[in-house]
């Protein structure tokens, strides 16, 4: 420990070390010794329970109280030494506290969802993976250690989307949501190289705190000035965009959204607790941790992809059938309404969002994991060969589940933000800022707050189409199949406590005991210092009411539609059902152009090694085996053929001096003869 | 007796032992050579809790710094007026060094492992093997530049003979093709190494030298010859210590492998048996990298500092080239290949910023990737072993066939993609900011670069996991149907002993890299301080 | 008046006919013919010359003297051609190549 | 042109047509005839170079002697000989006579050369020997000078021809005997 630090704070630092450790502790004693045991459950549910006890002890010493952070060498690399250490500050315990809590019941409720599942003990492996990197990266107190942990997030979600690695889908997901997250990981990696070569530290206190040295660093002249270096500014833009990107990944933001409505391969718990609650929250911490980095040009770039991120998720989900899809969508749409309520200044709203948002989203998700599991059950009963997650399959389960179908209405009306919920708090509050925000900044500003609006009608809808589908009505597949049974309930106390738990907490006291002014949440208080102020005037009572009568509204035209049936129902075929079903066409963008890009450039690329470089390798190796051929003809034929020639002329000549050998001894005198006589003749002719 | 001539010679004692030793035990053959390589194993797990480190241990171009030094005159001829020929016995360690030679050991411990499949011809394989293995650790200690350049070719022979006679199908052909690029680039070192020694004088024997310290040093070199700096000689119209420096850069980066002159290495790696493979990916590369750290920013530094960004930009080349190339393959063996090529590019980029982080970094790179290269080729050959084949495509869904294998398989690409928690993530993160730094620092490469490097990062994940979904998740499916499926058992005990030391060490490096760092630092910022000052004006 | 040349002439027309017989005839006997062609020749030009010589008489004197001469080789040579024709059972010299190599 | 010049003439002309007959005739017999023609011929022609004594020896001994003795011979070497003989390409001017024809021209023409450069009339001793009158006149007999000759001055190589001719003549009689086993 670097410095002195009272006992309490001490033993705060190793609670906090041990409710991290706890997750990873169950990791690893479940991974070495429980690789089939039934004991791995409990054994990651008991350490996530005392995880969430220190969390939340942690959290009372903590929150509003002060600011702990300790750290440790941990190598040197350089001149440079890399620290390890924990910093408890307001932001880092409500997330502490907020992950143990949500991953609590998700831990209950998995011991039961997941109990007849071959993988059960690595399905608690990995849970518990997860739980130990997430608490760990909201509690690392630098950058480097923070993206390790990002990453690792990443990899047990990646482990968990492909928990069941058998089936195709699933691991076409997880590997898509890796190398999307993998995106935004360089994202952030660029980003943390950015910030050390600026400020030759990883340390987020020092970075960020008021007054740290992202604060005293200024952009002059187009330079990016800090304490030393100077930097051209396009660096800083830079490492915002590389932060962005980061978040866009593990928030889900477009345009890396793609993702996460894959990752709904998963088992249903995992989605409520990782893709709906805490990893893709963790993009949203990032941006908290890292606010101090962003301009203001950059902040309202942040908002407007926030509001258009949400807007889009939303009118995709109000076209999809399959229900964890649409719950995906919505997440989408709530983080884009994080992003933007961090892009416009509302810092404290935002994680307020986050916080009910985790709650709410969760429960639905657990929710429609019973749901889900229901159906299956039925399938299963009656072998037929149905899509359990399709809405268009679902009805009037409101009377067979009904605790579900309560949690589920709750989380639903949470997720519209009508009163009484604690979405209603915190979303109103994103809305009422939006709206402040954008009166200062011209008209084109004020298209953020429309769509947010516009948004927040478009969620009242497809949240009551989603609930009138599943839990109103006649249940379709009765209505399909006549002859089947149907024995379903809500299960046992190990699906029931963790939404009743949830369900409450998604209720308005948790937060504010007021539940129509969001401003009197507690939350709020300890996040004052980021917070814009906002003047309490007529608009906080005009929008609030606006926004709720309008999604009332909605819900009755839902309820015409798809109970009544008699209203005008907007064509199925048009362009944009079309484009709201096929999920705007990104996917089908990103497989068909940048996915094949890079094959085509990965076969380009292997085709010039191939041709290219080897051919040119070989054209080498051809030259020289050609040159040898030249060397070895030319020895062959010339070297050795000077020798074989001067062999064969003497040769020649020995064989022509031999024929005069011949024994014929007139030979002999004819050319006895023949040569006197061309003696002679030489003589006549020349020597005369 | 010198523990790192003990080190060195260890394995050829063996590998005579096993000459002499009679055929009809050739099932022992394979204990010795572990025996050796064991041995050596221990010989350098104790140079390394023996090293000491602080400034004053850093050796580089300081001759007292460096440890465990043996310095005995080896060819000693009177030329007469030509003064006398001086070449030594010279070996010693610095922090560069130290952590490279405990890799390599275990390294070869693993190939020994490996080595049981092997089944024919025995004597030669495991004689070559061992001859092979005292070259590696020699190179890794030598200070002399003839003796490191005798290790260096005395490597090459059993290379050739071991890939191409134990290798695949076309083994001839890698074989030939590795050999003739490698010695390519030797033959010019050996003229290179000749220009040295003919411009470096021993300021104490006033003798030409091999020393490679003495090399560093610009005092010891004679005014107006070759490479000396102050004399602006010129070869071919360009300056001679360019000149020079090129030449043995294009030696190294033929063994690192540098895009475009890898193409040797996917062949060579196909080809090669898998021990073979293993040594060729964990040691045999890593040489390249070391020579290009000792030797050419080490004798070359002013040349290194003025050409670091075309020394980066080959790097990043490497990188995005390598990954693009992994990406589009189809045999296992060879997408481990490319993907050595895009890890080793973070080596040759961490180099060339001359920043501590970013050499650090890429010593660390070529520690971990030793392990994990090791790690990934031992894989591969588990899997060739069982139904002879490796084509990607001709698997699927093994993680339910084999769950224990798959898990080494998933510890070690996660790794490979640099996963935090393993050592590459480390080691590839200081590369990249030791050469985003490095603009800050000393101007050498420009901010882009290690944003591109980065973007190497990425393709990594696409094809690891591009691999893992394709080979082993899904429902089972296996091009040589039931025949296969039986074959394709679980990973058994001896290859457990091999995979989980890696894997153990590849998560030990990641969350205590101070392990190899701490080891270097001193001599990192030594070369650093070297390179910077020493040759400048 | 008879000059000379034209003793020579005939002479060196007989030595040429003598010459060709030996180069071309496949006969033993008829070489020897031959080889008489020619000495004659010889002789006729050493009669010729003889004429300026009234004193010594040098030219009829050796002209004698190859006569005999030419007999006794004649002699020994029809002797030789015998013998080889027992020997080889033919007088062709072309079949009598003991000498080639 | 005188008698004498005619006759010679005359007696060249057999002389040359007979030689060249023994050359072309491809019956042995008849070239051995024909020899005989042109030794007597040749007889004649010494006569006409004023060395009667030479004539006779020429006639007595080859005519008398050597063609004798080549007819034996012919006569002995039996059937197969004579077959030969016959077999023999009867065309003057073949392609494996041309050669020989060659060579034989080429000499000719050769001498012809020299005999005319040399312009043997007119050389240094002859034109000395018609001076002192040491040319042998067409009436004087040179048989007494040549007996005295031969006694005196060329008693020496006389003797060494006579004992020659022994050797030639014991050696002529040692190939010939009969035992055949030798050689």
């Amino acid at each position: 420990m670097s410095k002195a630090l009272p006992y309490q704070d001490i033993q705060t630092i190793y609670f906090a070390i041990a409710a991290v450790v706890l997750p990873f502790a169950a990791f690893v004693i479940n991974f070495l010794f429980l690789g089939k045991s039934k004991l791995s459950g409990w054994v990651s549910t008991l350490a996530i329970l005392v995880s969430s006890v220190l969390a939340a002890i942690i959290f009372t010493r903590v929150w509003n109280v002060q600011q702990i952070h300790v750290k440790q060498i941990w190598f040197r690399i350089g001149d440079s030494y890399l620290y390890t250490g924990i910093l408890l500050n307001n932001l880092s315990v409500l997330m502490l506290g907020l992950v143990s809590v949500i991953a609590l019941p998700v831990h209950i409720y998995s011991t039961a969802y997941m109990k007849d599942d071959a993988g059960y003990s690595r399905y608690f492996q990995y849970l518990s993976f997860f739980c130990f990197s997430m608490l760990a990266l909201v509690v690392m107190d630098n950058l480097i250690l923070l993206y390790a942990f990002w990453e690792l997030v990443g990899f047990s979600s990646y482990l968990l989307i492909g928990f069941w690695f058998d089936r195709a889908n699933a691991v076409q997901a997880n590997k898509k949501a890796f190398i999307i997250n993998r995106i935004g990981d360089i994202g952030l990696l660029t980003a943390i190289i950015i910030l050390f070569n600026q400020y030759q530290t990883f340390d987020i206190e020092r970075l960020f705190k008021e007054g740290g040295l992202i604060a005293s660093s200024t952009i002059k002249n187009g330079l990016w000035i800090s304490a030393d270096i100077q930097t051209p500014v396009i660096w800083q833009y830079i490492a915002c965009i590389g932060i962005f990107l980061g978040v866009a990944a593990k928030s889900a933001q477009f345009p890396l959204h793609t993702w996460l409505p894959d990752a709904m391969e998963g088992p249903t718990s995992v989605s409520a607790l990782i893709h709906a609650a805490t990893m893709v929250a963790a993009g949203v911490f990032l941006l908290g941790r890292v606010y101090p980095l962003f301009n203001p040009a950059e902040l309202t770039t942040l908002a407007v992809i926030g509001c258009f991120t949400a807007f889009m998720a939303a009118t995709i989900a109000l076209t999809q059938n399959d229900l964890k899809r649409i719950l995906a969508y919505s997440t989408i749409s709530q983080l884009g309404y994080m992003v933007m309520a961090m892009g416009i200044g509302a810092y404290a709203t935002s994680l307020f969002h986050l916080v009910t948002h985790a709650f709410f989203k969760c429960l639905l998700f657990l929710s429609a994991g019973i749901v889900i599991h229901q159906i299956k059950h039925i399938k299963e009963d009656n072998n037929l060969d149905i899509d359990p997650q399709d809405i268009a399959n679902m009805g009037g389960l409101r009377k067979k589940l009904p605790l579900t179908f309560i949690a589920t209405l709750i989380g639903g009306l949470a997720l519209i933000g009508l009163p009484l919920t604690s979405g209603y708090l915190s979303k109103e509050g994103i809305l009422i800022t939006t709206y402040e925000w954008a009166q200062g900044k011209g008209d084109m500003m004020l298209l953020v707050p429309l769509f947010a609006f516009f948004t927040s009608c478009l969620t009242a809808f497809y949240v009551a189409r989603m609930l009138l589908k599943v839990f109103f009505g006649d249940l379709n597949l009765q209505f399909l199949n006549p002859e089947i049974k149907i024995h379903i309930g809500d299960g046992g106390w190990r699906y029931k406590a963790p939404l009743v738990f949830l369900a409450l907490c998604s209720l308005f006291p948790f937060f504010s005991f007021n539940p129509f002014l969001h401003e009197e949440t507690w939350l709020l208080y300890g996040f004052s210092a980021y917070n814009s102020k906002s003047v309490f005037d007529i608009m906080h009572i005009a929008i609030p009411v606006l926004v709720n009568g309008a999604s009332l509204l909605i819900i009755y035209y839902a309820y015409m539609i798809y109970m009544k049936r008699s209203t005008i129902v907007l064509p199925q075929s048009g362009l944009l059902y079309r484009l709201s079903f096929n999920e705007w066409y990104i996917d089908r963008f990103y497989n068909r152009v940048v996915v094949k890009f890079v094959l085509v450039l990965s076969d380009m690329a292997f085709w010039f090694d191939r041709k290219v470089i080897d051919g040119f390798v070989n054209l080498l190796e051809k030259i020289g085996v050609f040159t040898a051929g030249i060397a070895s003809w030319f020895d062959r034929y010339i070297v050795d053929g000077i020798l074989h020639l001067s062999a064969v002329i003497v040769q020649a000549i020995g064989g022509f001096a031999r024929r005069f050998q011949n024994g014929k001894v007139q030979y002999y005198l004819f050319s006895m003869l023949l040569a006197v006589i061309v003696v002679f003749i030489l003589k006549i002719l020349i020597w005369n | 007796m010198n523990i790192l001539t003990l080190l060195i010679f260890t394995p050829v004692l063996f590998g005579l032992i096993i000459l002499l030793l009679p055929s009809s035990i050739r099932a022992s053959f394979k204990y010795i050579a572990l025996l050796a390589t064991l041995l050596q194993l221990g010989f350098s797990i104790w140079m390394y809790l023996n090293f000491k480190t602080g400034a004053a241990y850093a050796g580089i171009n300081h001759e007292e710094q460096f440890q465990f030094v043996q310095k005995l005159p080896w060819i000693s001829l009177d030329l007469g007026g030509a003064g006398k020929m001086q070449i030594e016995y010279f070996v010693g360690i610095d922090g560069i060094s130290v952590t490279l030679l405990v890799m390599t050991s275990l390294v070869l411990v693993i190939a020994a492992i490996a080595s049981w499949e092997i089944t024919s011809n025995l004597k030669g394989f495991f004689a070559l093997f061992l001859l092979l293995d005292m070259a590696v650790v020699g190179v890794f200690c030598a200070l002399d530049f003839f003796l490191f350049y005798t290790f260096y070719e005395l490597m090459l022979l059993p290379l050739y003979f071991l890939i191409g006679m134990w290798g695949g199908a076309r083994r001839e052909y890698a074989a030939i093709k590795f050999f003739l690029y490698t010695l390519f680039g030797s033959v010019f070192m050996l003229l290179v190494m000749v220009g040295l020694y003919l411009s470096v004088k021993d300021p104490v024997t006033g003798n030409h030298t091999f020393n490679m310290v003495q090399m560093m040093n610009p005092k010891n070199y004679i005014d107006g010859s070759v490479f000396s700096i102050l004399s602006h000689q010129t070869i071919l119209g360009m300056p001679a210590r360019t000149v020079g420096f090129v030449v043995l850069f294009i030696a190294f980066a033929i063994k690192v492998p540098v895009v475009p002159l890898h193409t040797w290495l996917p062949d060579a790696h196909v080809e090669a048996p898998t021990p073979v493979s293993i040594i060729l990916a964990g040691i045999l590369l890593k040489i390249g990298g070391y020579g290009i750290i000792r030797i050419c920013s080490g004798i070359f530094p002013d040349v290194a500092y003025s050409g670091a960004y075309w020394l980066g930009l080959l790097g990043v080349i490497s990188i995005l080239y390598g990954a693009f190339n992994a990406l589009a393959q189809r045999d296992l063996k060879r997408m481990i290949a490319y993907s050595s090529v895009s890890h080793m590019g973070f080596v040759l980029l961490g180099i060339a910023s001359q920043t501590a982080e970013g050499i650090s970094g890429a010593v660390l790179q070529m520690v971990s990737h030793g392990f994990l290269s090791t790690m990934l080729f031992f894989l591969v050959g588990v899997i060739y072993n069982r139904v002879h084949d490796r084509d990607i495509y001709n698997f699927r869904g093994l993680g339910t066939l084999m769950p224990k294998y798959t898990v080494y398989v998933m510890v070690a690409f996660f790794a490979s993609l640099g996963l935090p928690g393993f050592s590459a993530f480390v080691a590839e993160a200081f590369s990249l900011a030791g050469a985003f730094k490095s603009h800050n620092v000393n101007g050498l490469l420009p901010y882009w670069m290690a944003v591109c490097g980065s973007v190497g990062i990425l393709l990594s994940a696409a094809y690891f996991l591009w691999t893992l979904q394709r080979m082993f998740f899904g429902t089972v499916s296996l091009k040589g149907g039931d025949i296969w499926k039986i074959a394709l058992t679980d990973i058994n005990w001896r290859e457990t002993l091999a995979l989980l030391p890696l894997a153990l060490i590849a998560l030990v490096l990641g969350v205590m890299p101070s392990l190899v760092l701490g080891k270097i630092n001193d001599s990192v910022l030594a070369l650093v301080q070297f390179t910077q000052t020493v040759f400048h004006r | 008046m008879i000059t000379l040349a034209d003793f020579m002439i005939v002479s060196a027309v007989l030595f040429c006919t003598g010459m060709f017989i030996i180069v071309s005839k496949k006969n033993s006997i008829q070489i020897l013919i031959g080889v008489e062609l020619m000495l004659n020749a010889a002789i006729l030009n050493l009669v010729a010359f003889g004429k300026y010589d009234r004193i010594n008489n040098s030219g009829q004197m050796f002209a004698l003297f190859a006569i005999v001469l030419a007999a006794a080789t004649t002699a020994v040579a029809l002797a030789i051609i015998l013998n080889v024709y027992k020997q080889y059972k033919t007088i062709d010299p072309d079949k009598i190549k003991q000498l080639k190599d | 042109m005188s008698i004498v010049q005619v006759l010679f003439y005359f007696m060249g002309l057999i002389t040359l047509a007979s030689a060249l007959t023994v050359a072309i005739s491809k019956n042995l017999v008849r070239s051995i005839f024909m020899f005989f023609i042109t030794l007597f011929a040749l007889a004649v022609l010494y006569v006409l170079a004023l060395a009667d004594f030479v004539a006779v020896t020429q006639i007595v001994i080859y005519v008398g002697g050597i063609l004798v003795l080549i007819l034996f011979a012919f006569m002995l070497s039996g059937k197969e000989a004579l077959a030969a003989a016959q077999l023999q390409s009867n065309r003057f001017i073949s392609l494996s006579n041309l050669p020989a024809l060659l060579l034989a021209l080429l000499f000719l023409v050769v001498m012809i050369n020299v005999i005319f450069k040399a312009d043997v009339s007119n050389l240094q001793w002859i034109k000395e020997a018609n001076g002192v009158k040491n040319v042998i006149g067409s009436n004087e007999s040179m048989i007494n000078n040549i007996g005295i000759n031969l006694m005196t001055r060329y008693l020496l190589p006389f003797e060494a021809i006579s004992v020659l001719l022994m050797v030639a003549l014991v050696g002529a009689a040692h190939l010939s005997r009969r035992e055949g086993t030798r050689i």
